[in-house]
């Protein structure tokens, strides 16, 4: 165990596939010579050379694609997105092309690849720099999606992710870089995908949160357990494929969900969410599913007006308070 | 090379770890005079090359014509399986191209390059040796198809040919041509990629990506632009304000050649010193002109051109031509190549045969080959 | 009245549109000298000329964006996907440009325009040519998005759209283009946004379905009915805003909900309809929201896995026997 | 007309709507000779133009030199204000490229003529004739800023000025930009579009959709490259593989011209000549080599160039040269020139303090300006 910076996990994680495997390698606008946008690849240029850390034009649909290329002729690269916001110009390689051809052919070819770099709001940046996008593309199979709150998870997950042989969306924070956590220095150190983490028990609610909002759902336990509630908190970690089951069972014992997104509302994981627990424990639900998410507006620039888009611990303190009946 | 630029390009020699090129200091100065560029684009126009001078034999001119001619009888069928709906969906036939996909397939070595290409896709498959029987299979819907039912016509798949589809997305397939080209070079197992895609598909930005990705990073590709004069009922000068896409080449300090579709020793002569090239890294862009003599797909009755237009093409027809050419130079005789075409027919109808009696995919196998996870927990 | 193809609806609206206002242009692939690849906009050429009705290249994010500048400068476009798949090469265009800029500049411009084509899957065209898009679209706030399932509300819903000052994604169907039906004729019929329609009134079980899945929501209704039981049909028509005020109305009588959406399950349209059910009616709700939708994978070729790909009415009757635990 | 291509190219004069182009019928026989294609770009080198020659008034130029000042002086302020929190995310300083934004804006009608550019925008929009005032109560997030704080530093705008953003994905707004263009043709309302973006725009496929849209359209749009010679840490040489990205308008049968953006004389004199051609539905496509002093971001310390590279090219310096020139011609002395700069100073420093005072926007502001609709139905 060392403690690091979310960042380091990550650039962790790479080296060490990277050590592990000669096939993997880094590709993104920035990665190389300038050490990554949020220094995320710092170094990495330096130790494993050009051949394998590799600077690209600002060319999303081109690299993306060529990214998925070389995977389906044999290697497992690492595409960066300098933010997922700029995936939106790569959105037919990614959904059709890295999604779809193993099935098109028949499953002849594998698709090891992931795409990862910051996703969702990192303050004030505006409408087109602050999309969450784990929504969008959790809607189409053929892709997994992974979104960890934490060093230690996102060290295990993106290894994982980089030895899948399926193609991974690995979604990071601007505002989680610095954070900074015990990692398992393992080098097998791997955390499946698709296994949630029930991060704390409780008893009267749980609450679904995963990245940055992860943060908020502990605030808001503590917040809850001064008065006497206790809160389960879980992390899903991966989105697709989200692992219903674990939050299906803490349901049948709180019988009541609260979860809380930093995405846009509509038809998004929280969506989901609900409609998987009302499904599937709604003889257990003694409250409606409640969810706390960013508002159903582009992002503003303002201060005040994006503290205000963004979902707070207040709201889904008053959210578990609602589906507790105790407010 | 095909390609002289008088003003020397500083990209063509870049090393991107490097921090100049060539060691020199960037010089961005605006020059007082007017800039003077120029470029020369080799051309390999039809009938101008022999089977000697291209070290074909004649058991080869046979094989070539054999070839060709399994394109376009498995395609007639394809069409009249159409007609009887046992396939569905779009059907896109290569019918008047066949030079370009056997051309090709004979100029790199089958299974160590590699293809892809977009949904007219058959021509190139039967061209790299897949068997009548798995791509009618694959157009019936059917298990033993090359895509086990999944693809259909726009989606063949050959892992072991090395080719990479079959894809519907116009020009959403180029870049990956470009990083399977990368993955040779990073393997150095010394294999190329042949891109193909259409006219249509240089209305798309990922094309430009890809020829800039290429020529920067030095990828063994040849982009090969298939310009068959229309993109679905719209003709090249419609969609283009310059429609000698060959000239693209230049953009990216490529060499650019410009290519008779209609002769399959012309494509060959080209591909030949192109996919050289490209084992040297140096990429290259070549514009094939063809024709496709029907329409679309299967629902174009192709009111966009002439009826003078198409009998004009049809009077070039690389078959054709490939048959008097061996008639003509005695390597040949009506007898032996009409036997070939009964050979080809016998195996074209086998094929559908093969088609019909393979089964449908079993219901289950919907959730086969979405992931490679094999136990991928699918919502019910 | 008169009846009319699908197809002939909309390019009534569009016709009328277009005379009425001569700010209102079509451009796309093969809208002009084809008539359109399913000959939607036949004959209109001819009728405005070159001037207004534009062939492209294709260039997807090039022509997109140009409606939107053009929109931004004073005319009202409709862009013509031939189909919405290939949106997704002009994503960044739709949801950035078209969905943001007027929230970007405070207000000072509005962007009138309509992206229309077919959308979803239409029999066997394989995986990137059958994609439901409506619920991606719908995640993000600045657009609106509308699914009409018969000819007379396409007609006035895209009449509608066009007049809209806001970017509005219009999703047509290839398979229901031939489709006939009686259309008001009246230039000013008019079908507002945002509004779902009643299009049987029941008490059993409430069935909400748009596009093509409307119909299979009527003919489980009629089998329901031939059982003695009474489905109430909701058809949303638009998707964002979603009428779900009409939807909740409906459970309070009948308790019980069943979506027939064409989508992909993960974080789509009818997981936010069950949000919003289960938030609004938790305690009119006898059964959960079950949903059928199409499979969780990308779309086969194949004949016989594509008909299993896509909901049936057979799964829809079961599920709304289900909900009313008659089965 | 600044280019020929010696091989007329067909689609120059295409009616989309006849049948063929020029009337004729559609060649497309390969050639047997090597083709050659040639273009020449004009230049625009610095230090070749007068005041006379460019029609300038001594007022002219002394509105030039306090518009070019206003923007340094705008953003040395604005970048003081980020390091004392005043203004957060991203913020992009112009500094070094004032000429090309007042040059451009001095080569318009303003109000008339349309403006889109990318997140580097407050030059532009100063140049444009925006207030200091609305501009920094942007930066500050604030109600009386140009975008009612919503925008931020990437996204000012301004409808009275035909200023369409401030946009932050590189390359999503060149589109836009050829469809302003268009929907001026549309009007004809004798209106032109200069499309703003960066050299790392060239990477992105849209930039090359929207210049074979123009082409083919023939709208009155000027496409203008600002290279500044890097892409955030990226040098142009490595990321493309050709930089001369004049050479690209050859593609598209465009003109292209290569401009010194270190003197404002040089853009104004290459601007007001393809503004003219534009309005003549002629587009085309400038490269404007220009320079920015400071990092890409507030973040960037801008390790990847050397001290000497930078300070060479502030001796280019553009406010520098205008204030030698008039120095140098009489136009102007020292005094002069100061008390402008005195005036700048006050006029910005009063930015800040209107910026300071303006409110936040309301809470429930949120919600606006998101549709046109003013009864959208949100989701809570
Ligand atoms: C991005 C995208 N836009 C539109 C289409 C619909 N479409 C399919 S084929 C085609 C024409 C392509 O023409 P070309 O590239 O010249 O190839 P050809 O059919 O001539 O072989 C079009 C517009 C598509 N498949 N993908
Ligand atoms: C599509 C996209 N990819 C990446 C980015 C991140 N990014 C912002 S600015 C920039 C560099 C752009 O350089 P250039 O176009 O030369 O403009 P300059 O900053 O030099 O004015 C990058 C990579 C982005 N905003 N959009
Ligand atoms: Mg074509
Ligand atoms: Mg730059």
């Amino acid at each position: 165990m060392a403690i690091m910076q979310f960042r380091e996990a990550i650039r962790a994680a790479m080296i060490e596939e990277m050590e592990r495997d000669e096939r993997v390698f880094l590709i993104g606008e920035e990665v190389g010579q300038y050490d990554g946008a949020y220094k995320v690849s710092e170094g990495m240029l330096k130790r494993f050379g050009p051949k394998r850390v590799i600077d690209t034009p600002i060319s999303e649909a081109g690299f993306a694609g060529l990214g998925i290329g070389a995977a389906l002729n044999g290697l497992r690269p690492i595409v960066e997105f300098m933010t997922f916001n700029f995936s939106f110009v790569a959105f037919d390689q990614l959904v059709n092309n890295a999604a779809k051809i193993r099935y098109m052919s028949g499953g002849q070819f594998k698709i090891p690849i992931v795409f990862r770099g910051p996703n969702g709001a990192a303050g004030q940046l505006a409408a087109t720099h602050s999309t969450s996008t784990e929504s969008v593309y959790s809607y189409f199979p053929g892709l997994k999606v992974v979104a960890p709150s934490n060093p230690d998870d996102a060290k295990g997950l993106l290894k994982s992710a980089i030895r899948d042989d399926d193609p991974v969306i690995f979604l990071e924070s601007e505002l989680m870089y610095s954070m900074r956590g015990e990692v398992n220095e393992d080098p097998e150190y791997l955390i499946p995908l698709g296994k949630a983490r029930i991060a704390r028990e409780g008893e009267d609610v749980t609450i679904v949160a995963h990245s940055k909002s992860y943060w908020i759902a502990l605030e808001v336990a503590d917040r809850l357990a001064e008065e006497g509630y206790s809160a389960e908190v879980i992390d899903p970690r991966t989105i697709r494929p989200f692992d219903f089951d674990t939050v299906v069972q803490s349901i049948k014992k709180t019988n009541r969900c609260v979860i809380i997104d930093e995405s846009n509302p509509f038809a998004s994981v929280s969506s989901e969410v609900a409609f998987q627990v009302q499904q599937r424990a709604f003889d257990y639900l003694d409250a409606p599913v409640l969810r706390v998410t960013a508002k159903d507006t582009p992002a503003p620039y303002a201060k005040n007006l994006i503290e205000y888009y963004m979902p707070s611990a207040d709201a889904a303190y008053e959210a578990c308070k609602k589906v507790m009946y105790v407010d | 090379m095909a390609s002289k630029t008088r003003k020397k390009q500083q990209a063509t020699q870049v090393d991107q770890a490097a921090g100049q090129p060539n060691g020199q200091v960037v010089q961005l100065q605006v020059p007082s005079k007017p800039i003077h560029f120029e470029q020369t684009f080799e051309t390999y126009p039809a009938g101008a090359y022999t089977h000697e001078e291209l070290g074909l034999s004649r058991e080869d001119l046979l094989a070539i014509y054999r070839n060709m001619l399994l394109q376009r009888r498995f395609e007639e069928r394809a069409a009249q399986m159409y007609g009887k709906q046992k396939i569905a969906g779009f059907l896109h036939l290569y019918i008047g191209e066949e030079a370009v996909s056997t051309g090709a397939a004979w100029s790199i070595k089958i299974g160590h390059d590699s293809v892809i290409t977009a949904y007219r896709d058959h021509g190139i498959a039967l061209a790299l040796g897949m068997t009548a029987n798995e791509c009618m299979a694959e157009l019936f819907g059917k298990i033993d198809g090359c895509s086990r039912g999944k693809g259909g016509s726009m989606h063949f798949f050959k892992a072991e040919k090395k080719f990479f589809g079959g894809h519907g997305i116009v020009g959403g397939h180029v870049p990956l041509g470009v990083g399977i080209a990368f993955a040779h070079k990073y393997k150095e197992d010394g294999g190329v990629c042949l891109t193909f895609f259409g006219d249509g598909a240089m209305g798309q930005g990922t094309v430009h990506e890809s020829m800039n990705l290429a020529a920067l990073y030095k990828l063994p590709v040849v982009f090969i632009i298939e310009n068959n004069q229309y993109a679905m009922g719209t003709a090249v000068w419609r969609a283009f304000a310059n429609t000698e896409f060959y000239r693209y080449a230049a953009n990216y300090n490529m060499p650019g050649a410009l290519v008779d579709g209609m002769d399959v020793f012309s494509v060959m002569k080209a591909l030949r010193k192109y996919v050289a090239l490209a084992r040297e890294y140096q990429p290259s862009v070549l514009e094939v002109r063809t024709y496709r003599y029907r329409g679309h797909s299967m629902s174009d009755p192709a009111k966009y051109r002439t009826k003078e237009e198409l009998e004009a093409k049809k009077k070039e027809d690389p078959i054709i031509r490939l048959k008097s050419y061996m008639l003509q130079h005695g390597l040949s005789t009506n007898e032996e190549l009409d036997a070939i075409d009964a050979d080809v027919k016998k195996e074209v109808q086998a094929s559908v045969e093969f088609a019909e009696k393979s089964p449908l995919p079993p219901l289950e196998s919907i959730y086969e080959d979405v992931y490679a996870q094999p136990d991928y927990p699918f919502l019910a």
